[in-house]
């Protein structure tokens, strides 16, 4: 059954392909698929792949798992204490949709242009996702679990680790579904500025010198990487969570 | 066997509870005042919707009534004042059953290895779950749940025990092991517990008392003082005619009260 | 008749020249667009959707003209004007005072920051180095938008840019940093911006081409008067505090302008001569064709009139 | 007890104004608070202030509602049938973590530089984000409800709209919450290429004029934004969701 | 009152289901096979977790066996061929007491204005919710809800009901008044019902047949008519040595296979 998640990448290719070989589409900008995989091929060969390829995806791992722990914490938080709820909730609404642009001198500020400043990027980025998917995953756990907690008088941080979080996983997962998108897109944000090394650096260094191939080659490689971590955190939701194989919560 | 001390366990004074409801005022319990005498077991009976498990949940702490007071005496502060077996569903998804059942006593420092595990094991024995230790609360099957959310009670050491229909979905002859090991459990150890239950026959024998509650909005109708000697039986108190008129007595009451409910709506 | 002209920066004669009503003179509406970089320019001037673009010579467009997009150079548009100084390579204020840096020479193991890879401030940071001896490899070029350059500068993120107006005199007026090096000197004549024509005033509407183009020589003449005319600048700086109000008007003034050099024609030995740094830095793979994507017909007639 | 939510934010500002004050941070990149809101209400006096967050208040909501509808359709479809599931989510880990800089020239070929375009920016990322949250939603409704609908033979697309839709319903509001945000983000981004009005072009414009106070006031302007969207968020789960208000599910 | 016809409503043949827990097979249902009859009403007893709900759950198309056949006749299909009343919570929480009450009739597209709204007002009514139309099922009592599903059930009007414990949550007099609905709905419309419960008074006062299961894994140990003339009445009945004799013989059954189900384990 598996086979089928890859149909759809597969047709999107070929209709891709077909339009690009019949011109409808200016296969300057949108180079067709077998072009992108020529380039695909040769550039896999060189030694920049590979240290790009590992200086991003070093990147990604570090400010992703440094932004999804606390924001997943602060959520677990404001779910349980309304007080926490009334104090963060408000900034993080106001801080999350701040352009990351917004943010860069701050970052320059704090973390010059180290590899922290990109750590610190994607950690922003993954901290706002997972606070809010994880508040909404406490929110989303039927009280009677916290009131088998709160009847026998259990302490409040193993009420935490013990009904809020294992209760939250489903959308702490979902949260870290959408976290490993953000931390791509702002990774390559990242990567624009001060960077020498990168995935993210290398689309934007293609898009800059217009080596459109390039640049897609590098496109393809950030949506096989989204696809990897998509199906590892998948992994992960089906291994840590061995009680909802069976469905319903 | 009742050993009722001066000091209540629960005192219930003038306790009402409304809920608001499509911006209405719903009375769902009205003037409660009960006791339960230390050591006591109190059976509360009353027609679906009247209120019991509102009651039982301000005894454990989870609702607080809208005027009077709910006072539960605390003896010994390390054991957990009570632990309930809630009505509904309420084992945790997430662990298995063995974990669930020892999630009281672990989450209360209250775990000392063997001794604890011998406590846990006797229990999921004598509730028929030991073959299911590493199963999932989602491969059981309901009447299962409800036993294991009965073991985690019992395991927990409470000095107030709140049950709330445990019995409902089990046969009868598990019902029949369950209400020896109630009753064990309750003697050995000089707890207090409030006991709901649809089954007259099961409140008379089980209970010290028994409370009668109206309908909807709750009042504690009448209480009832149950005279056998313990241990009883329940096929030999069928056979006495004072069963029959208690039952008969119970029976009557509760049945105004579904009349008196019906009429209303 | 509407054009759309993709801008980059600001300082812009072309908006000198829509505000003094130029274009109007020959019945053109200009509707300037303005784009982040040079890259994201090339697309829409090749689907059609801005018509001209003020762009700068840069490693895409040659790039691109390679790749065959459907375009034409008609124009000089900026010029590194001898005597002007609106690039430069600032350093730190701090490493200046200091001392520490006193040439070029001194940037030896620090940060420059240029704004990205195949453009003019990586050229010039390049250029510069290999001027003291220095290679790319001896200092760390640093890609950031150029207003992060101020704010890198200030925090010491970064020791020295290549910026241009109004970051220049923002930062040095701010004492953030000081000029090492003005590329008007380093670099005269350096043909720098270039106006493009796409497909609708190169091919189907020429007579538009035209009359755009007589607009837009008039503006870049009308700004080069900022050199002898001290009152042009001030009413040139009038016309930028409108059209782009900042806080400080009167650094409009102080500031230097982007101007075109005399003849308004493209510097095609110019252009080529940064085509075969580009090609040297290994950024062309497949080398254009300059001469045969140059149009002056535009700007002849404009002249001719 | 609503007071609490002025609590956090009056508590940043006023730190925030003290460092500014005693000079530990740049304020020409930084600056005081006060100076912003000083500037704020120079700039409440002006039409330009008005016609730039009304263009971008409509872009918002254009682009928001045309990509949360779908977002959510899918990810509803996805929830319901694991053959949907397997054909799209491939796709969507796929495209989700592409940065948005890949699909301006896609996009602009297709609208050119018209209010489409920025809809179309704004509504690509809703989508993503509405399309996982609300699969996740799905997924974590108690597979009874689809057992009862499935027993009485309720046809498909009527279990769709009676028990994905409002059983998903929490997972949706998270998902807007979280949308609401990326929405203020991409529309900053998409303001700034081809715009010329906007409180996105307007930040952009002022960083690149070096109006650093004029930014931060533009900045300010999104994190209410971000604010109010996200109480009106909270506002209609609690309107919309009368069965919630009592908690656990 | 039976009135078996040629063709089952039902037959079930030499039924498994397998479970797999943590890696290992686990046996629910060994070798189930089982006949209800065209408007028969058929009880089923059995220790808890014996495979009862698993198999209703097959009946009502919601699980497959692991090998063997389960067919269920349809006769007219625009109605509902099944409808359950689950053992566990059902009712949707999103919808108010009336919309749960008319979904099944509202979605299957059978509504009929007034006709099914005097329906369905008479089965709310008749399970007590009449007062309580506009509350969400939060604002229920765990009884209030289990009669929710049966009302809803019982106005979906299927072919075959499929109801598991229904009434373990009500009190003895709405289960009595219950029960007489059941019956009345089932002669009126003659239905063919399946019946899983665990108070063997309901068994005998319901069942045309009731089958006896054994502990898990599940077989069918003895199927056993009920020879009493319908209408019933439990009172009555029980005073009949005949009563006692089912009665003694479905305990004994039963505790056969509790005892059994403990020596495993
Ligand atoms: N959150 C609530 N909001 C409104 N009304 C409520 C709420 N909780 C309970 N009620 C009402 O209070 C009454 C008592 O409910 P309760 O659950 O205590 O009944 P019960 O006696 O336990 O019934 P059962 O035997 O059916 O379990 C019911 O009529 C119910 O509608
Ligand atoms: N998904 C599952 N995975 C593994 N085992 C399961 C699963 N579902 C049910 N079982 C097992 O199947 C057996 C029968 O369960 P079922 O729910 O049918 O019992 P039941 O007869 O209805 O019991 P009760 O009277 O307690 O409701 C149980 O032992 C249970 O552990
Ligand atoms: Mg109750
Ligand atoms: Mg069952």
């Amino acid at each position: 059954m598996k086979y089928q998640s890859w149909i759809s990448p597969v047709i999107v290719l070929v209709v891709w392909q077909a339009v690009a070989s019949l011109g409808l589409v200016e296969t300057r900008f949108f180079p067709a698929p077998s072009a992108i995989f020529a380039k695909f091929a040769e550039m896999v060969m060189t030694e920049q792949f590979w240290l790009d390829l590992r200086v991003s995806v070093v990147r990604l791992m570090v400010g992703f798992v440094i932004g999804a722990v606390p924001g997943a914490a602060v959520g677990l938080l404001m779910g349980l204490s309304s007080l926490a709820e009334r104090m963060i909730s408000p900034l993080i609404s106001m801080l999350y949709p701040l352009p990351k642009i917004a943010l860069l001198p701050l970052i320059m500020l704090i973390f010059g242009l180290s590899e922290a400043s990109k750590y610190a990027i994607v950690a922003i980025g993954v901290f706002f996702i997972m606070a809010i998917n994880t508040y909404g995953g406490v929110q989303n756990i039927n009280k009677i679990y916290f009131d088998v907690a709160k009847n026998l008088k259990i302490p409040g941080w193993k009420v935490y680790l013990t009904v809020a979080l294992p209760g939250a996983l489903p959308g702490i997962f979902t949260g870290l579904r959408l976290a490993t998108g953000v931390a791509l897109i702002l990774l390559v944000s990242a990567e624009f500025v001060g960077a020498t090394e990168g995935l993210g650096f290398r689309i934007w260094w293609s898009w800059t010198v217009f080596w459109v191939e390039q640049m897609y080659v590098g496109l393809v490689i950030i949506a096989l990487l989204g696809f990897t971590f998509a199906s590892l955190v998948g992994l992960c939701e089906r291994t840590f969570l061995p009680w909802r194989r069976g469905g319903g919560n | 066997m009742t050993s009722p001390t001066a000091a209540p366990k629960v005192s219930i004074r003038d306790v009402c509870r409304t809920f608001s409801v499509n911006r209405q005022v719903f009375h769902a319990l009205a003037d409660i005042n009960l006791e339960i005498r230390a050591g006591e077991f109190l059976c509360l009976v009353g027609p679906s919707g009247c209120g019991k498990s509102t009651l039982l949940r301000m005894l454990g702490g989870l609702d607080q009534p809208s005027s009077g007071t709910v006072s539960v005496r605390v003896e010994d502060s390390r054991r957990p004042t009570s632990a309930i077996v809630f009505q509904q569903e309420s084992v945790f998804p997430w662990l298995t059953v063995e974990r669930n059942a020892t999630y009281a006593v672990r989450m209360l420092g209250l775990w000392n290895g063997a001794e604890s595990q011998r406590r846990v094991d006797y229990f999921l024995e004598r509730c028929g779950l030991s073959k299911f230790r590493d199963f999932y609360p989602h491969q059981l099957s309901g009447g299962m749940k409800q036993r294991l959310s009965i073991v985690r009670a019992f395991s927990a050491h409470p000095e107030l025990l709140l049950m709330d229909e445990p019995f409902a979905a089990l046969d009868e002859q598990n019902k029949l092991l369950l209400q020896q090991e109630v009753e064990r459990l309750w003697e050995d150890n000089k707890i207090s517990v409030l006991f709901i239950t649809h089954s007259l026959d099961e409140a008379i024998l089980l209970g010290d008392r028994v409370a009668v509650m109206s309908a909807a909005p709750g009042r504690i109708k009448e209480t009832i003082d149950i005279p056998f000697e313990r241990p009883r039986n329940l096929l030999t108190l069928k056979s006495t005619p004072e069963f029959g008129q208690l039952y008969g007595r119970l029976w009557d009451l509760l049945g105004e009260e579904v009349m008196a409910a019906r009429k209303d709506r | 008749q509407t054009v759309k002209v993709g801008l980059l920066m600001i300082g812009n004669p072309l908006v000198v020249g829509v505000e003094k009503g130029f274009f109007k003179e020959y019945g053109v509406d200009v509707e300037p667009v303005y784009f982040r970089s040079g890259a994201e320019q090339i697309p829409a001037l090749s689907t059609g959707t801005v018509d001209v673009i003020l762009s700068s010579a840069t490693a895409s467009l040659f790039n691109a003209i390679a790749s065959g997009v459907d375009m034409k150079i008609v124009a000089d548009y900026i010029s590194l004007v001898p005597g002007t100084a609106p690039h430069g390579l600032l350093v730190r204020e701090e490493l200046m005072a200091s001392g520490k840096v006193k040439t070029v020479a001194d940037l030896k193991g620090r940060s420059i920051g240029v704004t990205a890879v195949g453009v003019y401030t990586h050229q010039a940071a390049v250029r510069i180095l290999k001027s003291a001896g220095l290679t790319e490899k001896d200092v760390r070029l640093v890609n950031m938008p150029y207003p992060d350059m101020v704010a890198a500068l200030a925090n010491g993120a970064i020791d020295a840019a290549n910026m241009t107006e109004p970051f220049v005199t923002q930062a040095r007026e701010m004492g953030v940093a000081r000029l090492l090096l003005n590329h008007t000197e380093a670099f005269p004549n350096l043909q720098l911006g270039v106006t493009i024509y796409g497909p609708r005033l190169a091919t189907r509407d020429r007579d538009l081409g035209e009359r755009f183009m007589r607009g837009l020589v008039k503006s870049m003449q009308y700004m080069r008067g900022v050199l002898t005319d001290p009152a042009r600048t001030v009413e040139v700086a009038a016309i930028m505090q409108k059209s782009l109000p900042v806080k400080d008007p009167k650094m409009y003034e102080r500031m230097s302008w982007q101007l075109t050099t005399d003849g308004q024609k493209v510097n095609l030995p110019s252009l080529q001569e940064q085509l075969d740094f580009y090609a040297a830095q290994k950024l062309i793979p497949k080398m254009p064709n300059l001469a045969a994507v140059t149009d002056t017909s535009f700007l002849e007639r404009a002249h001719a009139r």
